[in-house]
Order: C-alpha cells, then sequence, then structure tokens
C-alpha cells in the first residue's frame, strides 16, 4: 500500500507543478492559424525569442478559419491568415467583444505546379480552369504528353484554395475527382510523386528538385510579379490581432516587418514587402 | 492403407447391420483430394502468418533504415530550429510525456474507481447496466469523434482552449474504456478467500477492497495502464484539434499551454514543411522515436502482464 | 457481498457514495458527447434538408451558396471500411486459425507478439507509409492518375483491424472445446476439416463480433484515410479511385472552419453521424453477445 | 476362437524425451468381435494405451511411441499409413458425451460427409441405421434437426456412439464412456456396448470393476504403465494371476 501512496504523491505533486506553472511564466504570445504562413511565422518567432528571451511565442497551424476562431475565442493573440478575415468571422468577433486588426505580413502568389518531367512550361488562365472543372482530362490538350491529368487541388476551405477560386476557377466548380490534400507541404508530396499530376502551391512552396513550377498566362511567379500583381494569384498574407497591438505583440509584428524579419520570410521562399 | 479387403468387409458388416442401403463411399480419388485440401489449407494458413510478419518486419526495417541516420543525441534533446529543417525533436518527446501524464491523471484513478465500482460495489440493476454501456459505447467511438469532443465541450465550453489539459483530457476519456476493462480482470482475478479472510477479521467493505483487494489487484492494473499509455502516446486524431501544436517554443509549463507532441509532429512534417527534402531525415527520425516511445511502453506493459500471467497460473 | 443489515456506519457509506459517483463520470462523459456531437451538429439542418445532407453529391461546403451533399463522403467512408474488411477479415481469421490449429505452442506466442506490436503501431505511422511508399509505388506500377486512394487506404486500414480481428478470433477460436476436436479427428477428419467444419462454426458468434469490432475501427480510423486515401469528394467507381471517408473530411476540415458557421456544425454532423454508426455497430455486438449467454 | 483383429508388440510410451515411460513393453492381442475391458487404477495408462490404438496421441507434444500395433496385421504406425483411413477404421468414444454444437442429424452424418457422402436419402439411412444401432432412434426420431446439446447426458453419449459407428468402423474404442452419467444410463451403455460386439471389436476403458465384469469378455489389468495381466474376464476375476491384480480386485487398492 505504501507504493500506491507514494504514486499518488507524486501524481499530486507534479499536478500542483503543472498548474503552478502557467501562474507565473513569462509573456506568451500565441500565433494560430494558416499552414501557409507557419513556416516564417515560426522561423521568426524562433528569431525574436533569441533577441527577447523573457518573451515565448508558440505557433501552432490547423488553417486561417482555426487562426480565426482561436481569436474569436480569446485563445490566440495573432491569427495568421492567408486570407482576410470573413465578414460573419468579424461579426462573431464583434459579438465576442474582439476587434481583429488587419496586418500585411508577406506576399505570396499561389502557382500551378507539376512534376519536373513534365514538359509543359505555360498553362492559361482558361486552361487551368478547365483542367480543374474537369473539362481538360488529358495533357496532350494543353501541349503534354498523351497521359491523362491527375488533378490534385486543397481543401475547399483552405486559404489557398480560396484564392486560386476566385482568381482561377472564377466562381466554377472544382470537379469532384480532383484529389484533395489537407496542407502546402502534403501537396508537394503529392505532386513529386506522380509524373501525370497537376496541383497549385504557395510560392514558398516550391522546391525545384522535387516539383516544376508554371508560368501563368507566360508570367512566372517571382516575388517581383507577385508584389506588382502581375501574376493574378498574388495575394497578401495577414496577421490578425485583438485591437491594436501593444507591448511584446505589438514588438513581434514590427519585427516581422522589419528587414531583419523579412529576411527570414524571403528565406521561406516567400515574397517579401518591399 | 491400400483395402479392398476392408471395403468389401464394411459391406459385409453393413449387411449384418441392416439390408438397406450402401456403404459409404470410399472413392480412392477423394481421399487423395482430402489429403490435398488439408494439405493446401495448411499451407495457406501458414503462409498468411508468414505474410503478415514479413509485413511487420518490412516496415519496422524500413523505417529503421531510413530514420536510424538521423538519430543522434543531439536529435532527441534538442528542440526543433529553423522551421523544423533542424535541430532535434525534445520539445514533442516532452509533450507527448505531458499529454500522457495528464490523460493519466484523468483516466487511471477514474478508469480503477470504475472498476472497483463494477467489482464491489455494483448490485445490479439499472445503473450498473447502463455505465457498462457508456464504457463499451466509449471503447466504440471513432478517435477523430472524441476530438471533436474535446474540442466543443473542454476548449470551447469550458474555456481550456487549445492547450495540454484539453488534449490529455480528450485522450484520458479515450482510454478510460481500456483502463476499466484491464483493472476489472486484475480485481476479478484477486481470490475471493482474500475478501473472506479480511471480513472474517472484521474489517470493512472499504478496509478490505482498501487493504486487501486493491494491493493484489495493483501489478494487474498498473500493467493494463501501462498498456494503454502506449496507445495514449500513439494517437493523433483527438488532439488535433484540442492541444497539440505545429510548433511551441519551449515545453509546456502549465496545462494551459499548447504543446508539440511526436504523433502530430510527423504529421507535420511529412505535410506541412516547406522544405520536404531537408526535413525528410528528421521525419523518418521522429517516426523512428514515436515508434521506439510506443513500442517500448507497449512491450513493457506486455512483458509485465506475461510475468503477471505466469504468477497466477 | 456479505449484508450488515443496518448497522451501517458513515465509514461504509462515505467511500461507496464516493466511489459510485466517480464512477458515474464514465455516463457523464458519454452523455456530453452525445449532447455535444447533437447540440453541434444538428443546427446544419437550419442550412441543408437531411435529403440534402444524405443524398446530395456534391460537398462544397465553402462555395457560395455551399453545397453540403454528404453522400460522397459517406460511400467513401462506406468503401474504405469495406475494402479494408474484405482484406482484413478473411485474413485476421486465417491467422486465428493458425495461431490456434496449426502453429505449435513455442512458436505461437512469437507470433502473438508480432500481432501486438502490428497493433501498437501509429495510425500516423502507417498514414505516413501509405502516402511516401505506397503511393508512389501504385501510381507508378499501375500507372494510375494517383496511388493516394481507396485501395492504398483501404490496405492500410486492413493492416491497422488484422490485430483486432486475428486476437478475438484466435479467443473465441480458443474457446472451442478440444473435445470436439478430438471428437472430429477421432472419425478420421483431417486437420483442415476439424477446422472448418467443427471449429470454425463453434466460434463463429466471437468471430462475427471480432469481425464487428475491426469494422467499427476501419470506419472510425482518421489518420490513415487522412493521408492515403487522395480526398475526393466522390463516389468510387474503382478500387483505385480517391475517395474522402467522413473521418479525413473532419480532420482536414475542422481547423479551417470558423466557429459557428454552417460548415462547422456539418462537420460536428459527421462526427454526429460516425457516432450514430459505430454505436449502433456496438449494439450489434452486444445483441450478439447476450444471445450467446442465453443459451 | 476368431482372429485376433489388434495385436500390439512391446509398445512404450513417453511424454516426452527422457522422462519415465508412461507405457512399459506392452504387448497384448484383442480378438476380433469380442469385448476387451482395460481396468485399473486412475493414472495407470489404460487410458494412454487406448489412445495408441488410434493414434490420438500424436496431437500431444512431446510424445514418442515405440513398438508396433496391428490392425489385420499391418503396422498403424509405419509411415506410409494414412492416419485418417485409421481413425475411420477405429473408431473413438470419449469419457464426456463431446456432441458437435449441431443437429442431431448433422451430427451422426458428419463422418459419412467427410468421407464424400452428398446424397441426402443415403446420408438419411445412415443416420437412422447408426441411431437404431445405438438405441437412440426411438427418442429422436421426430426431432433429428434438434440442437444435440438438448439431449440428456446418456442421450448425448449415445449420440457420441451412433456418431462414432455411422463411418462403419472395424474397432470401436470406448475411454470411460459411462463416467460421466447416472446408473441408468450407464447400464443402456452397457447394454448397448454388449449388442455392439456383435458387428465390432469392442474395447472399453473402465475404473469400474463390475462394469468390467458385467461386459466383458477379456480383461487386461494396467498398473503404473504395465500391463500386469490379461484374459478371459471370468478368469481374471476369479483366478488371478498376479497378486497386484488380486489386490486390485479384492478392493486393496485402487
Amino acid at each position: 500500500m505504501k507504493m500506491l501512496s507514494m504514486v499518488v504523491l507524486c501524481f499530486a505533486v507534479l499536478t500542483a507543478s503543472l498548474f503552478a506553472g502557467a501562474a507565473f511564466g513569462a509573456e506568451e504570445i500565441s500565433i494560430n492559424g494558416s499552414t501557409t504562413i507557419l513556416p516564417f511565422a515560426q522561423s521568426t518567432a524562433e528569431a525574436f525569442m533569441k533577441i527577447n528571451p523573457s518573451t515565448r511565442i508558440s505557433v501552432s497551424g490547423g488553417g486561417s478559419g482555426n487562426g480565426a476562431k482561436a481569436l474569436i475565442d480569446g485563445v490566440t493573440s495573432i491569427a495568421a491568415m492567408s486570407r482576410e478575415m470573413k465578414s460573419e468571422e468579424a461579426d462573431a468577433a464583434k459579438a465576442n467583444g474582439r476587434n481583429p486588426v488587419k496586418h500585411i505580413v508577406a506576399v505570396d502568389c499561389i502557382v500551378p505546379v507539376v512534376h519536373p518531367s513534365n514538359p509543359v512550361k505555360d498553362l492559361t488562365t482558361g486552361q487551368l480552369r478547365d483542367i480543374y472543372s474537369g473539362k481538360i482530362t488529358n495533357w496532350k490538350e494543353v501541349g503534354g504528353p498523351d497521359k491523362k491529368i491527375a488533378v490534385i487541388g486543397r481543401d475547399t476551405s483552405s486559404g489557398t484554395y480560396e484564392v486560386w477560386n476566385e482568381k482561377i476557377m472564377k466562381g466554377e466548380q472544382v470537379t469532384p475527382r480532383a484529389l484533395i490534400v489537407a496542407s502546402s507541404g502534403a501537396l508537394v508530396q503529392a505532386v513529386a510523386g506522380n509524373t501525370l499530376a497537376i496541383g497549385y502551391d504557395s510560392l514558398g512552396y516550391v522546391n525545384e528538385k522535387l516539383i516544376k513550377a508554371l508560368s501563368i498566362e507566360g508570367v512566372q511567379g517571382t516575388p517581383d510579379t507577385a508584389r506588382s500583381g502581375k501574376i493574378v494569384t498574388s495575394r497578401n498574407l495577414f496577421m490578425y490581432t485583438n485591437g491594436n497591438p501593444g507591448g511584446d505583440i505589438k514588438k513581434y509584428l514590427d519585427f516581422l516587418v522589419s528587414d531583419d524579419g523579412q529576411r527570414y520570410v524571403a528565406r521561406e521562399g516567400f515574397v517579401t514587402l518591399k | 492403407m491400400k483395402d479392398t479387403d476392408h471395403e468389401t468387409r464394411g459391406e459385409a458388416l453393413l449387411s449384418a447391420l441392416d439390408n438397406s442401403g450402401d456403404a459409404c463411399p470410399i472413392r480412392p480419388n477423394y481421399a487423395v483430394f482430402r489429403k490435398f485440401a488439408d494439405w493446401l489449407a495448411t499451407f495457406l494458413l501458414c503462409s498468411s502468418m508468414i505474410f503478415v510478419t514479413v509485413v511487420l518486419c518490412a516496415i519496422l526495417f524500413f523505417l529503421a533504415a531510413k530514420g536510424g541516420g538521423a538519430l543522434s543525441w543531439e536529435f532527441v534533446t534538442e528542440p526543433p530550429r529553423n522551421g523544423m529543417t533542424e535541430g532535434g525533436i525534445i520539445t514533442p518527446i516532452v509533450g507527448t510525456l505531458q499529454l500522457i501524464f495528464v490523460s493519466m491523471c484523468f483516466a487511471f484513478p477514474v478508469g480503477v474507481v470504475t472498476a472497483v465500482y463494477f467489482n464491489e460495489y455494483a448490485r445490479g440493476g439499472t445503473l450498473k447496466k447502463s455505465l457498462r454501456l457508456a464504457m463499451r459505447s466509449l471503447a466504440s467511438i471513432p478517435s477523430v469523434v472524441l476530438g471533436l469532443f474535446g474540442l466543443a465541450f473542454f476548449c470551447t465550453f469550458l474555456r481550456f482552449g487549445t492547450s495540454l489539459l484539453s488534449a490529455g483530457l480528450t485522450l484520458g476519456c479515450m482510454v478510460l474504456p481500456t483502463i476499466v476493462t484491464a483493472s476489472e480482470t486484475a480485481l476479478a482475478n484477486v481470490p475471493q478467500d482474500y475478501r473472506d479472510a479480511a471480513y472474517a477479521l472484521g474489517a470493512t467493505e472499504w478496509q478490505t477492497i482498501y487493504g486487501v483487494v486493491l494491493p493484489s489487484a495493483f501489478p494487474g492494473i498498473i500493467t493494463g495502464g501501462i498498456l494503454s499509455v502506449g496507445r495514449v502516446a500513439g494517437e493523433t486524431a483527438p488532439i488535433m484539434f484540442t492541444g497539440a501544436v505545429f510548433f511551441a517554443p519551449g515545453f509546456a509549463r502549465g496545462v494551459f499551454d499548447s504543446v508539440m507532441a511526436l504523433p502530430y509532429h510527423v504529421y507535420v512534417l511529412a505535410t506541412a514543411g516547406t522544405n520536404i527534402e531537408k526535413t525528410t531525415p528528421l521525419q523518418y527520425g521522429t517516426i523512428l522515436v514515436l515508434l521506439a516511445v510506443v513500442l517500448g511502453i507497449s512491450m513493457v506493459g506486455m512483458a509485465a502482464r506475461s510475468r503477471l500471467r505466469k504468477d497466477v497460473l | 457481498m456479505p449484508n450488515r443489515g443496518e448497522t451501517l456506519k458513515l465509514s461504509e457509506t462515505a467511500p461507496r457514495a464516493v466511489i459510485t459517483v466517480i464512477a458515474m463520470s464514465g455516463i457523464l462523459v458519454m452523455a456530453f458527447i452525445l449532447y455535444f456531437l447533437t447540440k453541434e451538429g444538428i443546427p446544419i439542418l437550419k442550412d441543408a434538408s437531411i435529403t440534402q445532407l444524405a443524398a446530395g453529391r456534391l460537398w462544397y461546403p465553402v462555395s457560395s451558396p455551399p453545397l453540403f451533399g454528404m453522400m460522397s463522403l459517406i460511400g467513401g467512408s462506406l468503401a474504405v471500411t469495406l475494402t479494408s474488411s474484405v482484406l482484413a477479415i478473411p485474413l485476421g481469421v486465417a491467422l486465428a486459425l493458425f495461431l490456434t490449429e496449426i502453429c505449435p505452442k513455442r512458436i505461437s506466442g512469437f507470433f502473438k507478439i508480432t500481432l501486438e506490436i502490428l497493433g501498437f503501431l501509429p495510425s500516423v505511422v502507417l498514414g505516413f507509409i501509405g502516402m511516401v511508399v505506397i503511393a508512389p509505388y501504385l501510381q507508378i506500377k499501375l500507372e494510375l492518375l494517383s496511388g493516394l486512394n481507396l485501395m492504398n487506404a483501404s490496405m492500410l486500414l486492413g493492416v491497422m483491424i488484422l490485430p483486432t480481428v486475428a486476437t478475438l478470433s484466435e479467443e473465441s477460436l480458443h474457446a472451442v472445446p478440444q473435445s470436439q476436436r478430438d471428437a472430429s479427428y477421432a472419425l478420421g477428419a483431417t486437420r483442415c476439416e476439424t477446422m472448418f467444419n467443427v471449429v470454425l462454426p463453434g466460434a463463429a458468434r466471437g468471430i462475427a463480433q471480432a469481425a464487428i469490432l475491426g469494422v467499427m475501427r476501419a470506419m472510425g480510423e482518421t489518420m490513415v484515410v487522412l493521408m492515403a486515401s487522395g480526398g475526393a469528394a466522390l463516389l468510387p467507381e474503382s478500387a483505385f479511385d480517391p475517395v474522402r471517408p467522413l473521418t479525413s473530411a473532419i480532420a482536414a476540415e475542422m481547423g479551417e472552419t470558423s466557429v459557428g458557421s454552417a460548415h462547422y456544425h456539418a462537420l460536428f454532423f459527421m462526427g454526429f453521424i460516425l457516432l450514430l454508426i459505430t454505436l449502433s455497430l456496438n449494439v450489434l455486438v452486444i445483441k450478439i453477445e447476450s444471445r450467446g449467454e442465453v443459451k | 476362437m476368431s482372429k485376433e483383429k489388434l495385436v500390439i508388440e512391446s509398445l512404450s510410451l513417453t511424454y516426452s524425451k527422457g522422462a519415465p515411460l508412461a507405457l512399459k513393453e506392452v504387448a497384448l492381442g484383442i480378438e476380433e468381435n469380442s469385448l476387451m475391458a482395460f481396468i485399473g487404477p486412475s493414472g495407470c495408462g489404460k487410458s494412454t494405451f487406448l489412445r495408441c490404438l488410434n493414434r490420438m496421441n500424436d496431437f500431444v507434444r512431446g510424445v514418442e511411441i515405440t513398438g508396433r500395433v496391428l490392425l489385420d496385421g499391418r503396422d498403424i504406425y509405419a509411415p506410409d499409413v494414412d492416419v485418417t483411413q485409421l481413425r475411420r477404421r477405429v473408431g473413438m468414444v470419449f469419457q464426456r458425451p463431446n456432441p458437435f454444437p449441431f443437429s442431431i442429424r448433422e451430427n451422426v452424418a458428419y463422418g459419412p460427409k467427410l468421407l464424400g457422402e452428398r446424397d441426402k436419402g443415403r446420408l438419411g439411412e445412415i443416420v437412422e441405421r447408426s441411431l437404431r444401432n445405438s438405441g437412440l432412434w426411438e427418442e429422436v426420431k421426430d426431432r433429428l434437426n434438434a440442437q444435440a446439446s438438448s439431449l440428456s447426458g446418456g442421450q448425448q453419449q449415445r449420440l457420441c456412439i451412433a456418431r462414432a459407428i455411422a463411418v462403419e468402423p472395424e474397432v470401436l474404442l470406448m475411454d470411460e464412456p459411462t463416467s460421466a452419467l447416472d446408473p441408468m444410463a450407464t447400464a443402456r451403455i452397457e447394454e448397448l456396448a454388449r449388442e455392439l460386439k456383435k458387428y465390432y471389436t469392442v474395447v472399453i476403458v473402465t475404473h469400474n470393476m463390475q462394469q468390467a465384469a458385467r461386459v466383458s469378455d477379456h480383461t487386461a489389468f494396467f498398473l503404473m504403465g504395465e500391463l500386469v495381466e490379461h484374459g478371459p474376464t471370468t478368469k481374471i476375476f476369479t483366478t488371478p494371476r498376479d497378486k497386484r491384480t488380486e489386490d486390485y480386485i479384492t478392493g486393496r487398492f485402487g
């Protein structure tokens, strides 16, 4: 019985310490949201914490909606979003007494990607739309080999999908035959392992060794075309805070848009603001 | 055995017994067919087991070969750095341990008490029946549905947020039935004589349970606990929405912090890195560590169980 | 339980009361699960009728207007469950037969450990293997559009439910009395005849339970289908079509929805459907079991 | 005197290498169409010996058997022997009734079906004949489709006998067939055993000396794995040659 009592005691002590820990922790910033933003959110957070060791930043993913939800519920300090907050989300936030404020932290563009062995280099918006709506099903119709096209898309609720839907699909439905993957990285994996595949992904995820980016209407996805909006699929990446930020949150956001912070944005393959 | 002799004899016997009917047809070809069928079935059953063993070994060897190179002291003692492309995985390792701890804090005591209730106190009736039904239903619920429940109840309704506490409790709900079943078996294996002896000495019901029954069932209960810990360590779906995060700067220092967890980290590395080439060795390394944790804990449980069985028998 | 009449003291009643109350938390948890899944799932019926949900084939939850047809997702779940069961249940029963009827005791321990280890493999690891090993292999070998499909996910799910089916079947095969095997052998039956004519029928009830529990697990498994099934919301026409089972839809989309939106409720409604399916399978298992007890 | 159906030559058995012998150099002849009883205290090896006669000991791991068992002059332990054929010719009834969890009809038809009999009509005849010969027909003819488990213990044992004789064995081994039955059921089985020896060579193991005296033509007495003495029943029970036999049958031990 002694052993049992000891175990119970140890459990009690450990539990108490866990609960107590929350009380005297350092100031904590939590970032929650889009998987697209996570890579540079994380590396900037790491860099920021090196400069300000007293601050803790945790980064969690799950999607733009998740970030918005967390901000509405007041469980995160920053919502990272690859799309603008929807009106219903903003309404919900207001109803909960929160006031979402938008910060543009980086620029991005979505590019169509194919397997490196694919000879196709450029597609028009119309061709892309037809491929994704299921009207074009063979690569030879767009100047490729006589092979079927494996269409790979993203979840209908992801920010990346929304941009694609708005700028390329223009309201047409994606064919239900399209494969759907749950995240940007999974899309890269899927396209890299499939010679027939076409997908679309944020510029930051394009890795020349694994997948090949196509140009749209002759416009390559590059930082310049993205910033200037020359490529139709360019978009801004956002972080939302509750009210105008102060303290460490402001410091972090300032760091993120500073040249130092933007270096990390560039290193992760995204497009800097300037 | 070749035996026309016996066949005729069998017929003679038959006519002695009864004049109607023929003997059972003993066709030589049919006997060959039976032998062949027997051989074939044996062969197929053996090869099914060999097939499964080979599949398991192939999986384990493949992962070990791919991930072995990534393993190093630094890998298991350093936090992830540089957008997960460098560094180690100490944060998710510790996070998984913390999740195990929190879930067990809830599930173990409640599970054992429930088993005590079933075995020592319950007198049949509706209450026991509905609790039994609840436990079995709980055991059958898909883990992702438990995740939804955790999100709606712990995170949103109780305002725990996406935190260690929410995720741990969700996992706790998941393994509760396992612990109850294991503890019940352990309690049922305590001989009635022990209880009778305690009662004969004038012990009260509670004294008997606390002083005699629980201590003798303790090894069995612990074994069940260890085996369920293995399950907690490997689950992803229930913690995806309730507490596991993509990246945390350090260990959770309180139950309201969010955590990184090994299985979720595997998922993240496999599906969300910008730099898949660089993270590939880390992916395999993480999988290997996850396997080591899950299988290690489970094997400890299995070893304890087989020792226990030997003691009992 | 010894009956000590009316002289129950506080030292007796207090622990009893405390233990009963704590034990009841199991019922409470189950009740909360039912309540919250219902509460968060039912509001979708404001946006879409039951027929639209059940018979609609198009799942476009964020287009405007959103379409919440879950038929393809439910179909995906059923297809994956069915295929994996067809693969794994016969194999599981075969393993159980091998372990009880053929394998010498000395090495059956080793094989049982093998099965248990298989059962302990985290699903995320299997999903990973499906994604990076099986998918490219299938795609190239069979010249498919994609290796992430129904077959890929079903094979891995089969691996997941195999240990459940095998272990539970083995238990019920074990429970068939040796004397019945003896009787069969004494009549000149071969081993395989004894297995299929006497032992299997004798264990049929237990094997049926094992199979249903396996089906239940396949139905509710998430990570494997999330990572390996391809995720296209369409009713599969062949074993190599991509599918999007309910569980993977929930896991993939929950993070992206806003709380309280129709999409959010739709996902909870899917959870609710899954809950109903598994609970009714569970009732089936209990039915089979109690029929066995009566006999 | 008719010919010897079974001849056992210096049969020894051990349950594992190096362990003491469970059967020591047993030599015995069993006459055709006679009823032989094996008696002896429990653990003397009589059941083990019985199971050697249709090779049921093959399933026990580690068992080693030396010596020969000749059925119609051919060694049943010879390498070319088909064990399933052997067991069809040498049927067995067990200590406890062990009907399959099928209907009465299916239980009896099990053996013939194994042998390839598919014809419903002929199967029906075999079922009826076997049940008549085991004295069960009148009791069950109206409920052949009832579960075998619905029968009483004595009826179940007779069903097992019917099942065993449905494949027309030449030898019928009975391993303490009445030990789980009440006296009435026991009497019926004994009567049946006497009836059956007209058609089969019957060997019955019993721990009940009265039973052996009542039913058998020949008796063999086993002690500690040894065949102490065997011969006509009347002779064994009246003028045993060996002191140990005498002690046993006069109830000094066992």
